[in-house]
């Protein structure tokens, strides 16, 4: 099914400046985001995985544009995202959908569920009060609570529940992509099976496109058609899901599958325990930015960059040990 | 350490500027005319149209701006034109009275405050904790003009426990050395004037510092509760520490940072409060100096007196912020 | 919150001044303000020359209790016939507080320094002046109306004032506190500081200052008259609030204050070991119609408010009956002072009936202006016009009390933006041209005279006593005056005030001088 | 077999919401042997905490108060201990980690400040001595730089460090047990294995018997030898690891091990238990999982199953297993 | 609890949803709370018995508050003068009461505007950030570097004494306070992921202003403003008191404390009433505060 891609996103970055010193002017960066390459297919899965901040959130909003990305470009169904005027992004955003991470946070407490849901359309000016109230009730059916929950307000709700309306609201306006920033990290594992099996329902029923970013590679694999990781504010490797996971390239991803404990005391694969810390995306290492924990880093890793690049079958990754013409780049 | 120092008190050159902006606009925009008070109400009008050429009045509001900074960062906070003295000699005893007494005022604040906080979040919902619970909110409420009148009152001229009035006897004249009477005392021995010296502080001490401690009181003891049921707190007793050192070691310092803010804002509250309470006791202090200049039109008076203790306030919520990164390790010094 | 004693309450209690007892004791006077200067004649303010008194002469000194001509350091004078020519003839052997004889150059270099702005010790560019001065003697050097043509050194104890026209009021002017002698070496040693470092030859000599708190001075031991002062010396303490001042008599940590309220006085009365001092009154605290506005342009609306206003009710709420009422606006046993006026009485039926034939029956509004501040003729001025509202309600007349900062206000009226306004007036140096002349001539506006009356019949008059030296012709002239102004009535004169003072009983030989500042030389304390 | 350490019997802890008392732990038994890594596991807010909170006295109180049952310590009840024998207890015999390593330590002290109180706490030793050993114990829990680290404070280290030097506190007077709430929760998978590994090392050197919460079968699976699960304040099952996992037998635990995306199968629908956990106190009657439970018959409204042991070790909450018992059914 | 028995393979919810279906919105949920704390209900009653003495003034007391009586001079209190009289021998219940009127105004008046004006600043700092942040903040800081009463005094005394100055200067210097507590406010809520989420619908910024933003920054609001209209009080008596507010005869609170100090040794209940009476209204907004902040604040929750 080589579908047309719905969204591109060429070298992307995002940095936040860190402000300082005596006149409080801009003392350095954040790299949030430093150049990030890919594309989503049309009906597909892309996960992102990736540690506690190495840039997953950051890039999801970038997209969208809530956070202004520093450089690159974001192309959606053929519009240049980040070309567009700010009253053009937020017309598009009713095809561009998010659901976030925390359903505590992510619902303003001081509406009912009913205000939440149909706000998109409010914002959007689709359909008349009346139908805007038919639909709220069809959407909370169609993400398994009861119409009669309109009426509350979002304390009164579990943390599962409140994901599902968070889903609803993403769904109001029939969106085309919905990115997906953790929506069941903060869940519990039983609560959590139920949301990524209304998920994935709902991509069927609505012909849905989803960036879903996740920690947790499990997760992430179960969900996902191709994955991509993240590492310090980079992929460093991206590839279809069964690829990725059994052949692994990138020494990261394969430190990372291998650190996964699994619920089973009968496998035991050696681990790879990486040393040290993620470092800060302040003051990313130089050349490959996991050379510092690389456990096969070589000299040419502390210098120079790697470029991302397929090594067959769709698979990408930026890692000097699969790059042949390294050494010809070196001599010019 | 030192460059975060610097470049707190380098934020400080916009708020100064501003001040002296609004210090001098005030003195501009206040309607009447110094030269009629000066002459008062049976002067001739050309007497006045006379003293207001000399006193430079008719001049364009920027040039009597300009001349006023340029004065005062040659340190010269000009001449009243009451008394034709230079201000910045003429304040210091008024400074220094108003020093001693919110000083004062602010360390019984801060002693029965403190302390009365630490038990309070201690013994939570003990008898202690309700009766200090509930004599702090009458304190956050209680006028200060109000309490300074009735304690006058009751403690000088019902029991005559406390003189009801200045800063010292009037039969034995301080030898003013600094004009912080207490530190002359003890500078020249003189332990009688000591006494004097204190006793006449005790009444508006703790009309000043009644508001004061009660914020405290009521800030210490809610932040250390805070304080007590944090995660890290919980890691200190699971290893076995003392009752003491959960409170006073652990506890205490991280209850303090809020506390320190507190104390920072509420001396605004005691440098506001002084005009009150120096006004009810006879107190030669700044508020007084300036209540007076105000009705008296002394506009270089009322500018320098206002923008001193925006100053003095200024600069303690300065050293404040610095006692706080003194503290707590997290302030970034960059 | 006051449950907070602090560990000193042991409750002893302030029993000071028992110790030096040997001689004539030390006299703490408390009062409510401060002194701005103790450069007598740069300032007008009473509390500044309160204690200059002490420090400082003048060549004529008025009596205890009166305005009467008294020697001072000049022991004699002459004057010629055409009132042109005064030769005062200086006490001998009076030194200065410095050591510095007191002489006749003393005299012209004192008099040349206020008269004459470029003065080497005019201090002008200080911001010194000296406009009492200005006012008492028709201008400065220089200006057209400046009598005092030239002062001549005769020699070392006799001085000549030469005048360029008669002054009726020149000798009163000089027992003035204002026109004290100043050491002249002082005036070069210290130069524009001699506002606080003040050197005379009066009884007693200056110490220290605190500011808003107290003054100082000894005993001055080589004073010239033989015995005196008697006193060891003399605190002047600050203490603004009324109460505080009168527990700090009470509590025995002050000797004497001024301003007792009226309330207090009565209660003073009655505690054993205090008692009470009274001024001659010298005062008008008036009521003064803007008469340039309706309604109160027309005469009968000012007499049917002159006899609206009960003004024993005001002496009796306000002054603690320490006041008399007022018809004239002189104070009485003053030069010019009519007995023959007679005051509105109070009367609201013939009140009402001026109003309706004025047209107004049915009442008015209006604002009344109050003063923001106390003043010795009208101590409470906010509630004096409380109750002034309060009466004038019973004619349907609404009166707004409008405050302003003082210094606002005195500008304000003299623009005449007020409709109706609380003043007073106080005497200097006896003379009812310092009266009438400011407040009621057409000289006085605008000025003074915020009432913006303005009579030919009464100007001339004023004119006439004003360049008249003979008293009786000048009295006769006041009178007639005061009879125009009593019908016409621009103002409504409310009273003199007796403002009093409280102090230990001990005290002996201290009498109140109706100027507000008298010499303490003959005060004893005892205990 | 090894001597048993610690056991609870039916501890029972109680928050005071109003007037009610609500029962957050409601009757929990375990116990642990010496040298062995017992793991908790359950759905948040299903009372581990509290329970591992109880055996320290640490529950904030008021509100809190362990209302019933035994926690005996090598025999000793110290469930109502005085706060001085508890005191000598914490640091010493029995040790505590934490879930959040960001603010399990106090941020104005030093990394060896707070160290050294904890090793002068019980050991009577100077402030030198105390150094060096808090220098050796930094080392031994994998932290390079150690001389440096003890002088910074815990926000210049990252949250892996952070409780590497949690575990080293807890380590500093050899407890006999160690109670670690899960410490992995907030680290990333990368620094878990770095946290567990270490775990398991001291398990291992040590002897020291580890009580290990968790919500993460995974990490179960990877350290712990037995495991007892939890639900709704009580526990349901209790086994060795591989019974649990592999032959669950309470609904709820298949349930749970259903419900877990796998690494390594095949993509397929996911499991899921309907339902939420209820509120501690909302059901008295019958059992707790039944309304979420595929099985449950009437029987299960109504009566509350006991913990029954099914063979050696393995024990279960569950009325399908009540044999006898089905006169409902 | 009666259990509603079905087969078991049905997975909906065999009990009765416990939890009442009533919808409860965060504001009815605020003042229940409120009213079920001891305090904020004392000091509700406090003001509701201020504001009742303030409506009934002219019912409860058969005197006027200006009419000066001088053979009725500094009463002591009884049963004709509940309060006594005072030097001008008008009834201090009477002037108590009507003070009231004028103490709630003013507090009410100056609270409000501050409220307004604050807010809006605030909201704009906030939301807007960069320069008009930079700006509005610098001018918030110098207003704030001034002890207010002092800031309060020296406008009183550019716009002159009265009565309405007092409010106006009142209102002015507490408009830096709502400003900054809105404008720290909006900036956290800024990172919040809810109005992350607004953004994320495509919500224009002005409903994301008035629909999200603002409405969750109404609480610590209001929590100021109750706190606010006791420091309003305060601060309008102590200008009173140093005669820079309300002109006779208008019985305002700390004119009457100025007025009757001198007679405080002959009359202390002419002192004594009006001092209570600041005291006791603003201890009972206090009270409503801490009441509301306790209601409204998460972190007090588990209490
Ligand atoms: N507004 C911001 N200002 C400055 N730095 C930021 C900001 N938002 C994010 N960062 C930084 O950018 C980096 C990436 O953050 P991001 O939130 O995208 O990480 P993440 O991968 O989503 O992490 P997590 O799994 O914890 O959600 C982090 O180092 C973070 O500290
Ligand atoms: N201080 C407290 N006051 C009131 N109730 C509490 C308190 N602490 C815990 N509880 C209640 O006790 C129950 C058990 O909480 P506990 O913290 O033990 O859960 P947990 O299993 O550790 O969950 P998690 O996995 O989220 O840490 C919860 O329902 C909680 O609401
Ligand atoms: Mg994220
Ligand atoms: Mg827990």
């Amino acid at each position: 099914m080589p579908a047309k891609p719905i969204l591109e996103v060429k070298q992307l970055k995002t940095y936040f400046s860190i402000n300082g010193g005596v006149f409080s002017r801009k003392i350095g960066e954040v790299k949030a985001v430093d150049g990030v390459t890919f594309s989503v297919k049309e009906g597909e899965i892309l996960g992102i995985v990736g540690e506690s901040g190495c840039g997953k959130s950051t890039t999801g909003k970038s997209i969208l544009r809530l956070i202004e990305p520093t450089e690159g470009e974001v192309v959606f169904n053929g519009q240049k995202v980040t070309a567009l005027s700010a009253e053009e992004v937020r017309k598009l955003r009713r095809d561009m959908q998010m659901i976030f991470q925390d359903p505590y946070a992510s619902l303003n407490p001081r509406h009912t569920i009913e205000k939440i849901i149909s706000e998109p359309l409010n914002v959007h000016g689709i359909g008349t009060k009346e139908e805007r109230k038919q639909k709220v009730a069809e959407l909370l059916e169609t993400v398994g609570l009861r119409p009669e929950h309109a009426k509350r307000y979002p304390h009164q709700f579990s943390g599962g529940q409140r994901q599902r309306i968070g889903i609803a609201r993403a769904l109001a306006v029939n969106p085309k992509l919905v990115i997906c920033d953790e929506p069941v990290s903060a869940l519990d594992v039983s609560v959590q099976s139920q949301i990524l099996n209304l998920m994935e329902r709902l991509k069927d029923e609505f012909k849905l496109t989803y960036l879903f970013i996740a920690h947790d590679l499990s997760v992430v694999k179960h969900i996902s058609d191709r994955v991509g990781v993240m590492y310090l504010g980079r992929l460093v490797e991206l590839a279809d899901k069964d690829t990725l996971y059994e052949r692994p390239k990138h020494p990261y991803t394969k430190a990372l599958l291998s650190a996964v404990p699994v619920p089973d005391p009968d496998i035991t694969n050696e681990r790879i325990v990486l040393t040290g810390d993620v470092p800060s995306p302040s003051n990313p290492p130089s050349g490959c930015t996991f050379h510092t924990r690389c456990p096969s880093c070589m000299d040419i890793c502390k210098i120079k960059t790697p470029v991302w690049r397929d090594v067959g079958n769709g698979q990408f990754t930026a890692c000097h040990l699969y790059n042949e013409t390294t050494e010809k780049e070196m001599i010019k | 350490m030192l460059a975060y120092a610097i470049r707190r008190v380098l934020l400080l050159i916009p708020v100064l500027f501003g001040m002296t902006l609004v210090t001098f606009s005030i003195i501009q925009l206040i309607p009447g005319n110094p030269a009629q008070t000066i002459l008062g109400e049976q002067a001739t009008p050309q007497a006045i149209a006379a003293l207001e050429e000399q006193l430079g009045l008719n001049e364009p509001f920027w040039v009597q701006y300009g001349v006023y900074i340029s004065d005062l960062l040659s340190g010269d906070l000009g001449v009243s034109l009451r008394t034709n003295n230079d201000i910045a000699q003429e304040m210091w005893p008024y400074l220094a009275g108003t020093l001693e007494l919110t000083v004062f005022a602010m360390l019984f604040a801060i002693f029965v405050g403190v302390n009365a906080g630490i038990i309070s979040a201690w013994k939570q919902n003990s008898i202690f904790d309700y009766t200090s619970m509930v004599i702090a909110l009458i304190g956050v409420s209680m006028p200060v003009f109000w309490l300074a009148l009735m304690e006058q009152w009751f403690f000088a001229q019902e029991l005559g426990w406390f003189p009801a009035f200045g800063r010292n006897n009037p039969r034995e004249p301080v030898e003013a050395i600094t004009h912080l009477y207490i530190l002359d005392a003890a500078l020249t021995g003189n332990w009688q004037q000591l006494e004097t010296t204190l006793k006449h502080l005790v009444l508006p001490m703790v009309a000043l510092g009644t508001i004061p401690m009660a914020i405290i009181a009521r800030m210490t003891r809610s932040s250390m509760l805070e304080v007590l049921r944090s995660d890290y707190i919980r890691t200190v007793q699971a290893k076995g520490s003392n009752q003491s050192v959960v409170i006073y070691k652990h506890a205490l310092k991280n209850a303090f940072i809020p506390v320190i803010t507190v104390v920072g804002l509420q001396a605004g509250t005691l440098l506001g409060g002084a005009i009150l309470t120096e006004t009810i006791f006879s107190w030669p202090g700044i508020g007084r100096y300036i209540y007076d200049a105000i009705s008296y039109r002394d506009y270089p008076v009322i500018q320098s007196g206002i923008l001193v203790i925006a100053f003095i306030f200024v600069c303690i919520n300065l050293v404040v912020d610095l006692l706080y990164a003194a503290i707590d390790p997290r302030i970034k010094y960059d | 919150g006051g449950d907070e004693t602090s560990t000193d309450g042991n409750g002893e209690q302030n029993n000071n001044g028992g110790e030096e007892s040997s001689s004539g004791g030390t006299l703490i006077f408390a009062r409510g303000g401060d002194s701005q200067s103790l450069d007598y004649a740069s300032v007008t303010d009473g509390e500044s020359s309160r204690v200059t008194k002490q420090i400082y002469e003048t060549l004529i000194e008025f009596a205890d209790d009166s305005f009467e001509l008294e020697p001072g350091l000049a022991k004699d004078w002459d004057v010629d016939d055409e009132g042109l020519r005064y030769v005062f003839y200086l006490q001998e052997g009076v030194t200065f507080h410095d050591g510095t004889p007191f002489n006749a150059d003393a005299v012209k270099t004192n008099f040349e320094r206020w008269a004459d702005p470029d003065h080497e010790y005019a201090f002008t560019d200080e911001g010194y002046s000296y406009s009492v001065y200005g006012t008492q003697f028709g201008g400065f050097k220089g200006d057209d109306g400046h009598v005092i043509e030239e002062i001549n050194v005769i020699d070392d104890y006799e001085v000549e004032f030469v005048l360029s026209k008669p002054l009726g009021s020149f000798l009163q002017n000089m027992g003035m506190s204002y026109f004290a002698i100043t050491s002249p070496a002082a005036l070069e040693e210290y130069g524009a500081d001699i506002d606080e470092n003040p050197v005379g030859t009066g009884p007693f000599k200056f110490v220290s200052w605190t500011k808003d708190a107290s003054i100082v001075l000894e005993k001055n031991e080589d004073y010239w008259q033989e015995g005196l002062p008697k006193l060891d010396g003399v605190t002047f303490q600050v203490i603004p609030d009324n109460s505080a001042r009168l527990t700090a008599l009470q509590s025995g940590e002050i000797d004497l204050m001024d301003g007792l309220a009226p309330d207090d006085a009565a209660m003073i009365e009655g505690q054993a070991g205090l008692t009470t001092f009274e001024r001659t009154p010298n005062n008008v605290g008036y009521l003064g119609f803007n008469i340039e506005k309706e309604p109160f342009n027309d005469v009968r609306v000012r007499q049917a408010i002159n006899h609206a206003i009960d003004k024993n009710e005001i002496i009796n709420n306000i002054y603690g009956g320490l006041a008399e009422p007022a018809a004239n606006a002189v104070p009485k046993d003053y030069l010019g002072h009519n007995d023959d006026v007679v005051a509105y009485e109070y009367d609201m039926d013939k009140a009402k009936e001026l109003l309706e034939e004025a047209g107004y029956g049915d009442g008015f509004e209006f604002d009344l202006w109050t003063m923001p501040v106390s003043r010795p003729y009208m101590p409470d001025p906010e509630q004096a016009a409380v109750v002034i509202q309060d009466a004038l309600s019973e004619l349907n007349i609404t009166a707004n009390i409008v405050t302003k900062e003082w210094a606002t206000y005195l500008e304000e009226i003299e623009l005449g933006y007020q409709d109706m306004f609380m003043l007073g007036w106080s005497g200097v140096n006896g003379d009812p041209d310092y009266f009438l002349g400011s407040l009621l001539s057409t000289d006085g506006i605008p000025g003074s005279n915020q009432m913006f009356f303005s009579n030919e019949e009464v100007d001339a008059l004023l004119a006439e006593a004003k360049t008249t030296i003979d008293p009786d012709e000048r009295a006769a002239l006041y009178e007639e005056a005061q009879l125009i102004i009593h019908e016409e009535a621009p103002m409504v004169p409310l009273v003199h005030a007796i403002p009093a003072l409280a102090g230990v009983d001990t005290i002996s030989g201290y009498v109140p001088h109706p100027s507000t500042s008298e010499s303490l030389k003959h005060v004893e304390i005892s205990n | 077999m090894e001597q048993v350490v610690l056991e609870l019997k039916n501890l029972q802890t109680t928050f005071q919401s109003g007037k009610t008392a609500v029962p957050a732990v409601d009757g929990v038994s375990l116990h642990v042997r010496k040298g062995e890594v017992l793991g908790i596991v359950g759905e948040s807010g299903c009372g581990k905490s509290v329970t591992s909170l109880s055996i320290m006295q640490l529950i904030p109180s008021p509100p809190g108060k362990i209302a019933g049952g035994e926690i005996l310590y090598k025999g000793e009840d110290i469930a109502k201990a005085k706060a001085k024998r508890m005191k000598r207890l914490r640091g010493k015999e029995i040790s505590m980690i934490f879930q959040e390593p960001m603010t399990s330590l106090n941020p104005l002290f030093t990394i060896g400040n707070q160290l050294i109180e904890a090793i002068r706490n019980h050991n009577k030793i100077s402030k030198k001595e105390a150094r060096a050993k808090a220098i050796q114990l930094v080392r031994d829990v994998g932290i390079p730089r150690a001389e440096e680290i003890i002088h910074e404070y815990p926000h210049q280290l990252s949250g892996g460090m952070r409780q590497r030097i949690m575990i080293a506190m807890a380590m500093s007077c050899d407890p006999e047990v160690l109670i670690a709430d899960e410490p992995t929760t907030a680290l990333d998978v990368t620094i878990q294995a770095q946290i567990l590994d270490l775990m398991k090392s001291l398990n291992e050197q040590k002897g020291m018997a580890i009580l290990l919460i968790t919500h993460d079968l995974g990490v179960v699976a990877d350290i712990c030898h037995r495991v007892v699960v939890m639900y709704a304040g009580q526990v349901v099952e209790e086994g060795t690891v591989r019974t649990i996992l592999k032959q669950p037998k309470h609904p709820y635990t298949q349930g749970l091990i259903r419900s877990l995306p796998k690494l390594t199968e095949r993509k397929q629908q996911l499991y899921s238990i309907p339902g939420t956990v209820p509120q501690p106190g909302a059901i008295e009657q019958g059992c707790r999982f039944a309304e979420r439970c595929e099985f449950a018959f009437e029987a299960c409204f109504q009566k509350n199953p006991a913990l029954l042991e099914l063979e050696d070790g393995h024990a279960c909450r569950c009325l399908l297993y009540e044999g006898g018992n089905e006169d409902a059914g | 609890m009666e259990t509603e028995t079905q087969l078991a393979t049905n997975p909906s919810p065999k009990r009765p949803d416990k939890k009442e279906n009533k919808a409860k919105s965060p504001w009815a949920t605020m003042i229940v709370q409120l009213i079920e704390n001891k305090l904020s209900l004392i000091g509700l009653i406090i003001i509701i018995c201020f504001l009742l003495l303030a409506l009934l003034a002219p019912y409860l007391t058969p005197y006027s508050f200006a009419e000066t009586n001088s053979s009725i001079r500094l009463l002591p209190p009884s049963g004709d003068h509940w309060f006594g009289t005072d030097d001008l021998g008008r009834d201090v219940f009477t002037r108590v009461a009507y003070g009231a009127r004028i103490s709630l105004l003013i507090g009410f008046f100056a609270v409000v505007g501050a409220m307004v004006v604050g807010t809006l600043l605030g909201l704009i700092a906030g939301f807007y950030g960069k320069w008009v942040d930079m700006l509005l903040s610098r001018v918030f800081d110098v207003m704030l570097a001034f002890p207010s009463i002092l800031l309060a005094i020296a406008i009183v005394a550019i716009l002159g004494p009265s009565l309405s100055n007092a409010m106006l200067a009142i209102a002015i210097i507490n408009v830096p306070i709502f400003a900054r507590l809105v404008r720290s406010k909006v900036i956290s809520l800024k990172q919040e992921e809810f109005v992350m989420a607004a953004r994320a619908q495509g919500m224009k910024n002005g409903r994301l202003l008035f629909h999200h933003i603002l409405p969750n920054s109404m609480a610590p609001i209001i929590v100021q403003a109750t706190l606010g209209f006791g420091v309003a009080i305060i601060e309008a008596a102590a200008l009173g008191f140093l005669g820079m507010g309300a002109s006779p005869p208008t019985p305002e609170w700390g004119k009457m404390l100025a007025d009757s100090r001198g007679y405080i040794q002959n009359a202390y209940w002419s002192v004594l009433f009006p001092g209570l009476s600041i005291m006791l209204v603003v201890l009972g907004f206090n009270m409503i505060g801490d009441g509301l902040r306790d209601a409204l604040d998460p972190k007090m929750k588990g209490k």
